[in-house]
């Protein structure tokens, strides 16, 4: 049997050598937790599909790398009109789809009208707020909004431009009237962009590839990968050899800090470190007792050992709010809660259910997978347990543990999850976090449903002005915090991507991340040497 | 009635004598039983046994995390600095109380239904029973058991429910077999003939019979039941944390192969030993009541 | 004059031949001593009541005891001048070559997953003479109609439980007469079988041995056909020879108590043992009465009997029989 | 012999019936379950128009026999076994994609098990009580007691960890171009890539020898005491005294009747393998289809979860078909019976 495996193994060897000649050019292999399920840009919203999206398409504007403010980019100008209802963009000529048609205002309102049709993915940002979308010429798109919409420009991180022709060349029956599918089907597996890569081979659960954009209409420099292959690796182990081994360059940002600590001994293996718009919580439910007593929460809140817990997420910085600092918004004088058991016991015993502890457990429900997040709820059931408070941990797998978010009685008292803005500005995660619309989903446990807060974040978001809303926005915070006390925030959520400092360079490991996560993997400002 | 029973009873404990003579002459089957008493007796006092009975629960100490074996922690520690092996011995308990749980549920559906289809053969009865079982022997038993506690909630009650569903259906097919093969015997036709009420001739004729070979079965699917229930938390349908269960203990440590091997192959090792340990007892069983392969 | 003969052409000679198993119990001293001759030519009839160990003796010489459990413990037993005992590849395949059986039970002899014609055909292949497979197919029919089988054709296509009894039986019967071996062991062939056709396969192997001059040995209870189909008759019991001589002489006179109480039962003898005939059964084989094997149940017994085993007593010029009475009564004639 | 196609005939329509109830019952099952897997699929943000646009093109919101009607009509008619919430894309076309890697990594370690069982078995049965049959039982009472994923550590960490001889787990793709079956080997093999083939093997190794080993013991034991017995038996003896050669003899007379317990005894071990396969495509991150049904089942994902249990149920069945298929060819009684 060792013959035939040295053999099969002489095969192997062979076969690779074989493949890296029939590829030609620089490749850059990486791994992704999961292969996006689609390549439509307009239905999803999951961390690998956009890290694929951001190279396939192009968008209105661009976050800059500094502060994510927007940046011509498709758009090579623009202006709202004064009741900031209405928005002009000029778009510039000449930028090819991968097919060699040209990109024109028509696509922009296609991609838009289409991404409201469907209602999926961040459809909710422009569903009830874009009432319609005018084509002035090849060249001019105008959005007609229905209210004020502070956010607009930087939401339009999130609306990738399709090709129309193609699309609606390739549409199946379905229910989209004479949309048919509106291309869904044919989505999944094709893209429709004009971004620096396109999808030569996409094969679900399993890899993606990406091949050079040769006419990019910004250009396209030699240095960068000339095809990108992102290959599903969840488990640990495989990562660790497959780097050691240098089967892959780039690892996704997700490992444990024992894989971690493993990778960043191997040589010429460096660690990028991309901090997110994201932030962990302990999403304590405002409905249930004995957490819907406000005192219980915040004694919750004091008796957590936040050092203990930056112990096991090194270099993870402290959150204070539920606004990640860099998002346009945060309140700079939150103060938060710090770690003092004198303070929890104060505040317990003003809550009614001081003396009958035992008569509530508390349900901590966390996601299966990831080893560091049952130890972060381990250690928060340690901390409980030094005022009294008993804590079940209940680790379910991902899905499962949506499910029980659906309704209020089967969601847990707390959940410990990341929650994660999906456009740059405090509003994005408030009211992804607190708002009563978004009960019922696994980013808010905490089924707030607080009238109060309702309002203003409506004020907030539909608030032309930045300043003013930066204000109502830290107004918020302060509310939420210091009076609610619905969350426990723990810190903020810094990506870590193992790489081989030798293969390639790109900005997030030379100390420029770019604020939005997904956006440090355009693999158009990766540099091959 | 009565002194007829007393008849009966005394040759049924010459006969216990004698099989417990040849089981005994068994080599194997000896060792079978001694392991799986041990294990019992491991999982009844693991709280007295275990060096850091704390450790099986809530507990942290990253100081420790992912210590090799050694004389202070015999199998090492895992990524909360837990003791590997007083985890493995309460995860023996919770999988001891899983097979039980699992059998004390489909034993006795499994053995009544095929008491009834048996008895009533070749009636409308006997065969809607049948179909019934066979519905649920058309998938794995693994994927039924999944399916099962997919539905609801992942954790020790389901999964044991979840194996239920998939184990009773054996019961079943084996009853009805002993019932059909035992009531063509002379005896029992016998009491048919002197007209003894249906539930007498089950309970007093048929089921006496029927014991040797069922409890044998038990022993046997006791290891299967162990390995499957540990595959359920294998893939985090089954026990949950912090509760040790020997299968997540194993899916835990994969992804720190190979530096911290001990924290999954030590798990995997002690599952090995009680299926090896229920198997031997379940095959001296069996050579004893000569039973063919169930 | 008889002594003559068996210096000239002795076929199978088995001396003092003890066989023992090996079972869980502890040991069954089965065959004890058996002394067995059949001569070229001649048919012998060997009976006595069910698990006397007939069978055991004949699969012994046969080659066929499953060993363990069994054991040969002692004795020997000469088959055309060579030891059978020994397992050289010359004496296996004389074995092979020139002894035949047929088992008791039709049924259990015949593969059930094989047909009539690839077991025959098996058994063709390996004979010493090269065949086409038309002279197979020949050599097949021919076998089958010697045994008088309806429709030979359809049979060799036919799997055995596509046959009844009897005709499993011939088959059987025909299969071991496929190689000419010089002797046939026939252990009662006839078992499970019902009159009729119990008569007729016995006649069918009478008449086959005449034929073609084959030694045989017949294990029987029909006690009429071993009286008119046999030349000798040995009487065992309990793994003993009780008596032995012209079938002729046995039958006129038996001697032994054990023959006579034998004879006397003769209708209802078969599986379910005497009971009517001899009071008591067979001794367990696992501790025998250390004398006589046949004491406990003997109506002549004596306290003799119980103590020493009974040696060889001529009681005519080829009738030997084993048993202290006769003894006696010799030592009173003088 | 004649009437054998009507006995196919009548145990597939059976086994069909049985995979209708049983997706039938797995259906309500989903349907009374709290939680409604629509919105579950697309989160809170999505509007409840859309989701009841969704729930509508799925047939949620119509009673249960209906959308059983309509399913059940899409897999018959179009083979279409519904939409999955989760990849958003065809059960069908799921199927298609992971099903065949998963067969080719059964049919692999089947092979193993009725070629490695039988040889155990024959030869410890051949050398009764011999050192040789003594280690072989020993050997095997051990794999039958070890899981298989227990077998998938110990080899990962030997011979993918340490002597490097294998790839940690994985499946090399299958070029579209040469996709025939979608077992990747296979089409490999008839598509003469020999360095695709040679890559497919090695990755199918590990994966197949943990799957396959504990049935292998199991397989030798059965095989082992089905010889034994056999040995015992008068067609043996008879065989022997009317003059077979040893070597037919132990090949043909003891072979062929011993396969018949031991053939019955591969079927149980190909569910076997189907439940097991679980745990070791996950452990050696191979892409096939109990990977995929697990994430479905995880998911809650009502067509896909019918869909999985159906498919497992169907292949299951047929593999039964087979196996009985085999033991009438072996067995003349068996065949007569059912020919009755």
């Amino acid at each position: 049997m060792k013959r035939l495996a040295t053999m099969l193994v002489l095969c192997l060897t062979f076969l690779m050598v074989l493949g890296v000649v029939c590829l030609g050019g620089t490749t850059l292999r990486t791994t992704i937790t999961a292969t996006p399920e689609t390549l439509d840009p307009a239905t999803v919203i999951g961390e690998n599909d956009w890290k694929v999206a951001v190279n396939l398409y192009d968008f209105l504007v661009y976050p800059s790398s500094e502060d994510a403010s927007p940046e011509p980019s498709v758009a090579s100008s623009w202006e709202v009109s004064d009741d900031s209802l209405t928005w002009t963009f000029h778009l510039n000529k000449g930028i090819k789809f991968h097919d060699g048609s040209e990109l024109t205002a028509e696509d922009v309102k296609f991609s838009m009208d289409r991404m409201i049709a469907i209602g999926e993915g961040y459809a909710y940002f422009f569903t009830e707020r874009v009432a319609e979308t005018e084509v002035v010429d090849d060249y001019t798109v105008v959005f007609k909004l229905s209210e004020p919409f502070g956010p607009f420009l930087v939401t339009l991180y999130r609306l990738a431009i399709l090709n129309k022709d193609l699309v609606l060349a390739n549409l199946a029956d379905g229910t989209y009237g004479d949309h048919g599918d509106y291309g869904r089907g044919y989505l999944l597996s094709h893209d429709a962009g004009s971004g620096p890569y396109t999808a030569v081979d996409f094969q679900i659960r399993n890899y993606v590839k990406l091949a050079k954009f040769s006419d990019y209409w910004q250009g396209i420099s030699e240095s960068a990968p000339d095809t990108v292959i992102a290959t599903e690796v969840r488990d640990a182990a495989t990562t660790k050899m497959m780097m050691g081994s240098g089967e892959i360059d780039l690892a996704h940002g997700r490992q444990e800090m024992t894989t971690l600590n493993a990778l960043a001994a191997m040589d010429d293996i460096a660690v990028a470190s991309i901090p997110e718009m994201s932030i962990n919580f302990f999403m304590l439910n405002t409905k249930k007792p004995p957490t819907d007593d406000v005192h219980f929460r915040k004694a919750m809140a004091y008796a957590t050992d936040y050092d203990a817990m930056l112990a096991i997420y090194p270099g993870s910085p402290r959150a204070l709010g539920p606004v990640p600092p860099q998002l346009f918004g945060y309140a700079e004088d939150l103060t938060g809660y710090q770690y003092d058991l004198d303070l929890a016991r104060q505040e317990l015993a003003l809550s009614p259910y001081a003396d009958e502890l035992d008569r509530y457990p508390i349900d901590v429900s966390y996601i299966q997978g990831n080893g560091d997040t049952a130890k972060l709820c381990l250690q928060f059931a340690a901390n409980m347990a030094q005022i009294g408070i008993k804590v079940n941990l209940v680790e379910a797998p991902w899905v499962l543990f949506c499910n029980k978010e659906e309704s209020l009685d089967t969601s847990p008292h707390v959940t410990n999850l990341f929650a994660n803005a999906s456009y740059p500005e405090a509003g994005a995660i408030l009211e992804l976090k607190y708002a009563s619309w978004t009960v019922g989903g696994w980013n808010q446990n905490e089924w707030l449903q607080d009238s109060v807060f309702d309002s203003m974040l409506t004020e907030a978001l539909t608030t032309a002005d930045a300043d003013a809303r930066s204000q109502l926005y830290s107004q918020m915070q302060h509310y939420i915090v210091d009076d609610l006390c619905p969350s426990i925030y723990t810190f903020l959520s810094v990506l870590r991507p193992a790489y081989r400092s030798d293969v390639f360079r790109w900005p997030a490991g030379e100390g420029h991340p770019h604020p939005i996560a997904e956006f440090n993997f355009n693999y158009r400002f990766f540099e091959m040497l | 009635m009565r002194h007829k029973r007393d008849n009966r009873s005394r040759p049924r404990w010459e006969k216990f004598k004698r099989q417990w003579h040849k089981f005994a002459s068994n080599r194997l089957s000896l060792l079978g039983m001694g392991v799986v008493v041990l294990l019992i007796v491991l999982a009844i006092f693991a709280g007295k046994i275990a060096p850091y009975p704390d450790h099986a629960g809530l507990y942290l100490d990253f100081q420790n995390a992912n210590q090799p074996p050694s004389w202070k922690h015999f199998a090492g520690t895992d990524g909360c600095g837990r003791d590997i092996f007083s985890r493995m011995l309460f995860g023996l308990r919770v999988s001891l109380e899983i097979g039980l749980l699992v059998l004390a549920i489909s034993v006795p559906i499994g053995v009544l239904l095929g008491l009834v289809a048996g008895y009533r053969r070749n009636t409308w009865l006997d065969t809607a029973i049948m179909r019934f079982t066979d519905l649920f022997m058309a998938v794995p038993p693994l994927v039924l058991a999944l399916v099962v506690v997919a539905m609801f909630t992942p954790g020790f009650f389901f999964a044991a429910i979840g194996i239920a569903v998939a184990w009773w259906p054996w019961y079943t097919r084996l009853t009805y077999s002993l019932v059909t093969s035992l009531s063509n015997e002379m005896y029992v036709r016998y009491t048919e003939l002197t007209g003894a009420p249906l539930r007498h001739i089950i309970l007093k004729e048929i089921l006496p019979n029927a014991v040797s070979p069922i409890f044998t079965k038990m022993s046997l699917d006791m290891g299967m039941i162990i390995i499957i229930a540990s595959s359920m938390s294998f893939v985090g349908l089954g026990v949950q944390p912090p509760a040790p269960s020997l299968g997540s203990m194993v899916s835990d440590g994969i992804k720190y192969l190979p530096e911290f091997w001990w924290i999954s192959v030590f798990p995997a090792l002690f599952i090995v030993l009680i299926v090896l340990g229920f198997n031997l007892l379940g095959d001296g069983l069996r050579d004893v009541f000569a039973i063919e392969e169930i | 004059m008889r002594d003559l003969e068996k210096t000239q052409d002795t076929l199978l000679t088995v001396h003092d031949l003890s066989v023992s198993y090996r079972v869980y119990e502890g040991i069954l001293a089965v065959l004890q001593n058996v002394d067995f001759a059949v001569d070229g030519g001649q048919r012998v009839g060997l009976v006595g009541e069910a698990g006397c160990g007939k069978t055991t003796l004949l699969k012994t010489v046969a080659r066929i005891l499953a060993i363990p459990p069994a054991k040969i413990e002692e004795g020997k037993i000469r088959f055309k001048g060579r030891d059978l005992l020994d397992q050289s590849k010359v004496v296996h395949r004389l074995v092979r070559r020139d002894i035949s059986m047929v088992l008791q039970d039709p049924t259990a002899s015949l593969n059930p997953t094989l047909t009539i014609r690839s077991f025959m055909s098996d058994v063709l292949k390996a004979t010493p003479q090269r065949r086409s497979r038309k002279e197979r197919q020949q050599q097949m029919l021919k076998a089958l109609e010697q045994v008088s089988m309806p429709s030979p054709e359809r049979v060799l296509d036919s799997y055995p439980v596509q046959l009844s009894g009897g005709m499993r039986q011939r088959v059987c019967i025909a299969i071991s007469l496929l190689k000419d071996a010089d002797l046939i062991l026939a252990d009662e062939p006839t078992t499970s079988l019902d009159v009729t056709i119990e008569k007729q396969i016995l006649e069918l192997l009478n008449t086959l041995t005449v034929e073609n001059r084959k030694s045989m040995v017949l294990v029987s209870h029909a006690l009429g056909a071993v009286r008119t189909m046999t030349d000798r008759t040995y009487v065992m019991y309990a793994g003993n020879i009780t008596e032995e001589g012209r079938t002729a002489d046995i039958f006129r006179a038996p001697s032994h108590p054990y023959t006579v109480g034998l004879f006397e039962a003769t209708p209802k003898l078969s599986g379910e043992g005497v009971s009517d005939g001899i009071a008591g059964e067979l001794p367990s084989y696992l501790d025998p009465p250390a004398g006589c094997r046949f004491a406990p149940r003997c109506p002549e017994r004596m306290p003799i009997c119980d103590e020493q085993r009974p040696g060889a007593i001529r009681i005519d010029e080829d009738h030997t029989v084993y048993c202290w009475a006769r003894a006696n009564e010799t030592k009173g004639d003088q | 012999m004649q009437s054998m196609p009507v006995f196919i005939l009548k145990r597939l329509l059976y086994g069909v019936l049985v995979l209708l109830m049983l997706s039938f019952v797995i259906f309500s099952f989903i349907r009374i379950i709290p939680g409604d897997p629509v919105r579950m699929s697309l989160g809170p943000t999505v509007s409840e128009e859309v989701v009841q646009k969704i729930r509508h093109e799925l047939y949620f919101d119509r009673p249960l026999v209906v959308q059983y009607v309509h399913w059940l009509g899409g897999v018959i008619l179009h083979g279409d076994f519904g939409q999955s919430l989760f990849t958003k894309r065809a059960v069908s076309a799921d199927i298609a994609e992971f099903l065949p890697r998963t067969i080719e990594l059964a049919l692999f370690s089947a092979i193993l098990i009725l070629v490695f069982g039988i040889l155990l078995g024959t030869i410890s049965a051949l050398f009764r009580d011999s050192w040789l049959d003594n280690s072989v039982r020993l050997l095997s009472y051990l794999g039958v007691v070890t899981p298989s994923y227990a077998f998938a550590i110990f080899f990962l960490l030997g011979f993918a960890y340490y002597w490097k001889v294998f790839p940690l787990g994985g499946m090399p793709t299958l070029p579209p171009e040469i996709r025939t079956t979608g077992m990747v080997a296979f089409d490999a093999l008839i598509h003469g890539r020999f360095a695709l083939l040679g890559n497919a093997l090695v990755h199918l190794f590990l994966p197949a020898v943990s799957l396959s080993l504990g049935s292998i013991a199991y397989q030798a034991r059965i095989h082992r005491s089905a010889m034994i017995d056999n040995i015992g038996k008068d067609y043996i003896a008879f065989a022997y005294v009317v003059g077979v050669p040893r070597r037919i003899v132990i090949l043909k007379h003891l072979m062929k009747p011993s396969f018949i317990p031991s053939l019955t005894i591969f079927g149980l071990q190909v569910a076997a393998l189907l439940g097991n396969a679980f745990l070791i495509e996950v452990m050696f991150r191979y892409p096939g289809f109990s990977q995929y049904s697990l994430r479905v089942i995880m998911a809650k994902d009502p067509y896909g979860i019918v869909a999985v249990t159906l498919v497992f149920g169907i292949v299951f069945a047929i593999s039964n078909i087979l196996i009985d298929l085999g033991i009438a060819r072996l067995d003349p009684r068996v065949r007569l019976r059912t020919t009755e």
